[in-house]
């Protein structure tokens, strides 16, 4: 396989949209940034009446591409790497074949900077809380702290990593700084323990849970808790080779091969893709309708709640 | 210094699990404290996180391009990129008066990506499904009527069929065929799922003894669906409470005696 | 209060200590346990086992410390695995940025095991690539199914001699341009990112999962429609695996029965090196003593009520 | 000459998708239509679990605590934005009785929508003043942190009622026995079928699967949500008549005989599988008409050689493409 051919592959033309790293590219970025800010001065001048309008027409442009992506015919056995479409229906074919990449991560760059929003109204409440010496203030404290340590250090070992270890030394432990054994404490040593033991106390609330719910009061009650039981009882490996070596032998002295339909783990497979699957299948696929449902709407403006 | 540090870790991460576990008797003050201190990382951990996998890979190196280094050729910079970063500013408006109906901007577009895309999945995902729903019901033939046993019973064992030949045989026969047990397991399924969907229609109303009948049973098909789930999750919800148990009681303790 | 209506409502805290304490009691005595392997761990098993030597593989890892309980086990199990079938790898996450480091650790501890037990040791860049972490999974197995070499674009490799390259150079990849073009796609998964990639890619590629417990239901109608090829659920998944690699399908028997009945997948062989009891073992019996806990729970309850009913004089 | 049809998801049968979903779209469409005209015959079923809300805020009212919200961990998409529409009917009421409201969120974006609509509530009832910053708060977007800060709050503010809808996971049991152990009325509703069960064990009140979407429409009987149910409804039925026209078909056809089978994209002929042991067997599921519409046939003749197309000079980036 000749790899010149992929290397090349890599550099990648410039075009109107993008530009070599220099002179020229930041020129254009200061200009992309003049744009949006202009854009946004322009859109605060919108009268009132069209606000609406504005805010759907973002909506609809936003999932167009997904939209177009799915009815636009694609090119039958088409390489979008190497190959040049062969008419003007492919060519866009090959350009949303080619746009998904960029828009797909739009999502995530815009939450990115959403997420300056969620923080200013964690610090504000618990900087109101400590200004004001309300209850609890000194466990604000606490937070804060842990906040601005875990960020700095996670930021500068970060930066550290990335920038300043070529070599790749700081796998080792013992060329760590301060800054690493301090991040690798935060992170590991306690933030990663707490969020598994939270993680794992749901095991103490099913426990719970079930104890106070499986009570055979109604029909649906007691048709979820044989059903849960059933479920249960195929999860240990030990009582249902323990009751299959019984139907085993039953069906041996018998010489009735039918009973060993009567296997709980050959049962609860029966109950399994005959009832659950398809009990799942039919709400998933309710909820999924939903889902469409709900995109549309919002898609096309139609939601009164909504964003507009 | 090593050893040290891994027995203070260690026992870092014990005495949280702690703490936290602690909210299990009753809310009291070291449990607020390692809540405090879990939000307060939990924040911060966020912002690196956000920082090192989604805006530096996806839009400051996207944005900047790469200069061309050794081996690696340069890559261009989508200028573009940086006019997301106003638009997503826009949000923050949200606690502005005047113009907070502008932080809808960054929103519509995130609910517009998101809503695109289910058009374009929803065959996707259901299609094979609903096929999948399309049991065969009809027995090809009758006799057995159970599916054969790839078993048999010698000297009142039960084991595989030890004939090479007769469990090609066997299985030919099964694969070929469809029995009625198959067809009535088929039956029950396509049942399942259909009294299971009707539940789910919310614009009729249900009059007589049938309809509300066929909603009573989707339901209890429904439970019994339920059920299954709980008893798979508690395999999880456990597996995970023991291997908590496992760190504490075996790796600490492990870590304590080898250490300090 | 009679004793019955006490036993309808013990006390929560009750519960969780008598928990606590037989978990505890359950780690210090790991077991071998006879049992049948599930139909859907079988094909898991059977699907991997028969990939024709050196295959290449895709392993998406979505999963971290969190739900280290099974994914942990289903990591380390799948590893060797691959090892011993000389498959190529490459591994990502779509789900979880810290999924890839979790996995690295691991892939480290197995490949010094592995060394440790005379075996051939895989190399980054030679064996195996890592690719770190591409954040939406949505857009990332869309854009794998329509573009593999645009998805993974700029990915860089490190080699065994330190330096690094185009992921596409390496020979784990080097002769694949599409994703047809890999053998199989693993998904080690506790979330839905499972459905994500069976939506976008399941029409090109062969998928077996690796899922949680909690993931399990809602997967196996994807393995009953045959999206998926196999899925080993939860912690019985992982010991099922185990006990495979150390019995095979229809290969090991005892008093003339094989440990493992085949199923439609036919006879696989059981695994000749590396570790085969590992976590699974550790963990499976003290599942069995949390689960009999929680039955007895729920036993008591009803035999309480119906007692405490009778009692009254109530019709139950 | 091109054809217009000449697609990848086109080829064969692999129109129906497309077809398909462009008949849902149409029927949910064509019934938002129906309802803004002014249908008024269109009838929603009750939906237990929302009666119960007007219960469990009059408690709250009565008790003088707070009442919970959780729109679920998910990102800001169409499940959150449905659960914040939902709590906005909810905080409309318990504004009427000065009921506190906390609305905790796990995604930036959705607290900043959240923001938006419950201030709007606010403003609407001329309560500004009763609109705090812990009203609606982001606690955080790590799912277990999350379900740590959650938790003590229930603890401490001792809610009275707790609704948990929108997209939950793993932390739904938490919240679920955290409220249960302070005594809380819990009206719960996910998406995932997944916890939909510990929402039954655990809490009063449980919407399942789709009732969560219905909810809105059921509350408000805004007419485009109402027209949309019944767009979903119709095509339900359409589904349902399809499996069950199918699952009839499919039984027929296996009854019959065949030479060839279908594996993939290819057929192969009964004689050739067997070994040649047998020329024809039942047909199987995959060789039916009913299959076929599902599984387009696509053999490697329809595709290879008959698109060729020229290669670039110099092959583009991979990240070639725009906005």
């Amino acid at each position: 396989m000749n790899l010149f051919p992929m290397m090349l592959g890599q550099v990648v033309e410039e075009s109107f949209w993008k530009r070599l790293p220099g002179p020229a590219l930041y020129g254009f970025l200061v200009l992309g940034l003049l744009f949006g800010i202009g854009l946004c001065f322009a859109l605060s001048r919108v009268p009132s009446n069209m606000r609406r309008w504005v805010i759907v027409s973002f909506t609809f442009l936003a999932g167009l591409p997904y939209v177009a992506a799915y009815l636009w015919p694609i090119p039958v056995a088409a390489d979008f790497q190497t190959e040049i479409p062969r008419n003007g229906v492919e060519s866009v074919g090959f350009f949303l074949n080619q746009a998904m990449d960029p828009v797909g991560t739009i999502t995530n760059i815009i939450q990115g900077f959403l997420l300056g929003v969620g923080f200013y109204s964690l610090v504000r409440i618990h900087l109101t809380k400590v200004k004001r010496k309300q209850e609890n203030w000194g466990f604000s404290i606490v937070l804060l702290t842990c906040f601005v340590l875990m960020a700095g250090f996670g930021l500068r070992d970060w930066q550290i990593r990335t920038f300043m270890d070529d070599t790749g030394a700081l796998n080792v432990r013992d060329n760590w700084t301060f800054v690493n054994y301090a991040q690798d404490f935060l992170f590991e040593g306690l933030y990663q323990q707490m969020d598994s033991a939270m993680f794992s106390m749901i095991a103490f609330f099913i426990l719970s849970a079930a104890y106070r719910a499986f009570r055979v009061r109604s029909v649906e009650a007691t048709v979820m808790m044989a059903s849960a039981l059933i479920l249960m009882l195929n999860l240990m490996g030990a009582l249902t080779f323990a009751q299959g070596s019984a139907i085993n032998e039953l069906a041996g002295n018998t010489n009735n091969l039918f009973l060993l339909n009567f296997k709980i783990n050959t049962f609860a497979d029966w109950l399994r893709s005959t009832m659950q699957i398809p009990a799942i299948r039919a709400i998933d696929f309710g909820v999924g309708l939903g889902a469409l449902a709900m995109g549309l709407r919002l898609w096309l403006g139609l939601e009164k709640g909504g964003v507009t | 210094m090593n050893l040290n540090y891994d027995v203070i870790k260690i026992t870092a991460g014990v005495i949280a699990t702690i703490g936290l576990y602690s909210i299990l008797y009753k809310e009291n003050r070291f449990y607020r404290l390692f809540e405090h201190i879990f939000l307060g990382l939990a924040a911060g951990y966020t912002i690196v996180a956000t920082w090192k996998d989604t805006l530096y890979p996806q839009w400051w190196q996207k944005m900047m391009g790469q200069v061309a280094e050794g081996d690696n050729p340069a890559v261009p910079g989508y200028w573009v990129y940086a006019a997301l970063l106003p638009i997503g500013l826009l949000a923050y408006l949200v606690f502005n008066r005047k113009h907070n109906w502008m932080s809808k901007i960054p929103i519509g577009v995130i609910l517009g990506l998101w809503s695109g895309q289910q058009v374009q999945v929803w065959w996707n995902t259901w299609g094979p499904q609903i096929f999948a729903s399309m049991q065969p019901i009809i027995p090809t033939t009758f006799s057995p009527l159970a599916v054969p046993s790839r078993m048999e019973v010698v000297g009142g064992q039960v084991l595989p069929i030890a004939d090479a030949d007769r469990l090609a045989a066997v299985q030919q026969q099964i694969t070929n065929n469809l029995y009625l047990t198959q067809a009535l397991t088929n039956f029950i399924f396509v049942i399942t799922f259909l009294s299971a969907f009707s539940y789910f229609i919310f614009s009729f109303e249900l009059k007589g003894k049938l309809m509300t009948g066929v909603n009573k049973f989707g339901r209890w098909m429904l439970m019994i669906g339920f059920g299954a789930i709980f008893g798979s999750t508690v395999m999880a919800r456990f597996a995970l409470v023991i291997d908590r148990m496992a760190y504490i009681v075996i790796e600490w303790v492990q870590a304590l005696t080898r250490g300090v | 209060m009679t004793i019955w209506e006490k036993m309808q409502k013990i006390d929560r805290r009750i519960l969780y200590g008598i928990l606590v304490v037989c978990v505890c009691i359950g780690l210090f005595f790991p077991s071998t346990i006879r049992t049948d392997p599930d139909p859907s761990s079988k094909s898991f098993y059977a699907a991997v086992q028969k990939l024709p030597k050196g295959s290449t593989i895709i392993v998406q890892t979505d999963w971290t410390n969190s739900t280290r309980g099974e994914s942990l086990g289903h990591f380390e199990n799948l590893m060797r695995l691959l090892m011993n079938g000389e498959h190529k790898f490459v591994f990502y996450s779509a789900a979880d940025p810290a999924a890839p480091q979790v996995a690295r650790t691991v892939l480290a501890r197995i490949v010094a095991e592995r060394k440790s037990q005379g075996l051939r040791e895989y190399k980054v860049g030679e064996d195996y690539v890592d690719l770190g972490f591409f954040p939406n999974a949505e857009a990332t197995n869309t854009s794998m199914g329509a573009n593999l070499k645009a998805a993974w674009a700029g990915r860089k490799s490190k080699t065994p001699s330190g330096t690094e390259i185009d992921i596409f150079k390496t020979p784990v990849l080097a002769n694949v341009n599409r994703i047809e073009d890999c053998q199989m796609m693993i998904v080690i998964t506790a979330s839905q990112s499972i459905d994500i990639a069976v939506q976008r890619l399941a029409q090109k590629i062969d998928i077996t999962a690796l899922v949680t417990g909690v993931v399990g239901p809602t997967v196996l109608p994807f393995y009953q429609s045959d999206q998926i090829k196999g899925v080993a659920v939860g912690l019985k998944g992982v010991y099922d695996i185990e006990y495979l690699m150390e019995y095979g399908i229809d290969d090991v028997k005892i008093e003339g029965q094989p440990y493992a009945t085949a199923g439609k997948e036919g006879p696989v062989p059981k695994t000749e090196i590396g570790t085969r009891f590992s976590r699974g073992r550790q963990y499976y019996g003290t599942l069995h003593v949390a689960l009999t806990l929680l039955i007895l729970a729920v036993v008591m309850g009803n035999v309480a009520m119906f007692a405490a009913r009778r009692r009254k004089g109530e019709k139950v | 000459m091109f054809n217009w049809l000449e697609g990848q998801q086109y080829l064969d049968t692999g129109f129906v998708g497309v077809l398909a979903t462009l008949l849902v779209v149409a029927s949910i469409l064509f019934n938002i239509k129906r309802a803004n005209k002014g249908a008024k015959n269109l009838f929603i079923r009750r939906i237990a679990g929302l009666n119960a809300i007007d219960d469990a805020i009059g408690r709250a009212t009565e008790m003088g605590r707070p009442v919970l919200m959780v729109p679920g961990i998910g990102p800001l998409d169409a499940i959150s934005v449905q659960a914040v529409n939902i709590f906005a009917q909810i905080t409309k009421s318990a504004a009427q009785f000065s009921t506190p409201v906390r609305l905790c969120c796990a995604s930036a974006a959705v607290y900043a929508y959240a923001q938006e609509v419950i201030r709007d509530v606010y403003t609407e009832q001329g309560m500004n003043d009763r609109f705090m910053p812990e009203t609606v708060q982001f606690v955080s977007d790590q799912q277990f942190a999350f379900a740590a800060g959650v938790s003590g709050m229930i603890h401490r503010e001792k809610v009275a009622a707790t609704f948990l809808l929108g997209q939950f996971f793993a932390e739904s049991l938490i919240f679920a026995e955290t409220s249960n152990a302070v005594g809380a009325i819990q009206v719960a509703g996910s998406t995932q079928s997944t916890q939909t069960p510990f929402f039954i064990a655990a809490c009063d009140y449980v919407l399942i699967g789709d009732e969560f979407y219905a909810a809105s429409a059921y509350m408000t009987r805004d007419p485009v949500l109402v027209g949309s149910l019944v767009g979903q409804d119709w095509a339900k039925i359409f589904v349902a008549g399809v499996i069950m026209v199918g699952t009839l078909g499919l039984s027929a056809e296996m009854t019959q005989q065949t030479d060839t089978h279908r594996e993939g994209n290819k057929m192969v002929p009964v004689s050739e599988s067997t070994g040649g042991k047998a020329t024809t067997e039942k047909k199987k599921a995959a060789d039916t008409a009913v299959a076929r519409v599902f599984r387009p046939y696509i053999p490697e003749e329809m595709t290879k050689d008959k698109f060729t197309r020229e290669k670039k000079p110099v092959p583009e980036g991979a990240e070639e493409g725009g906005e």
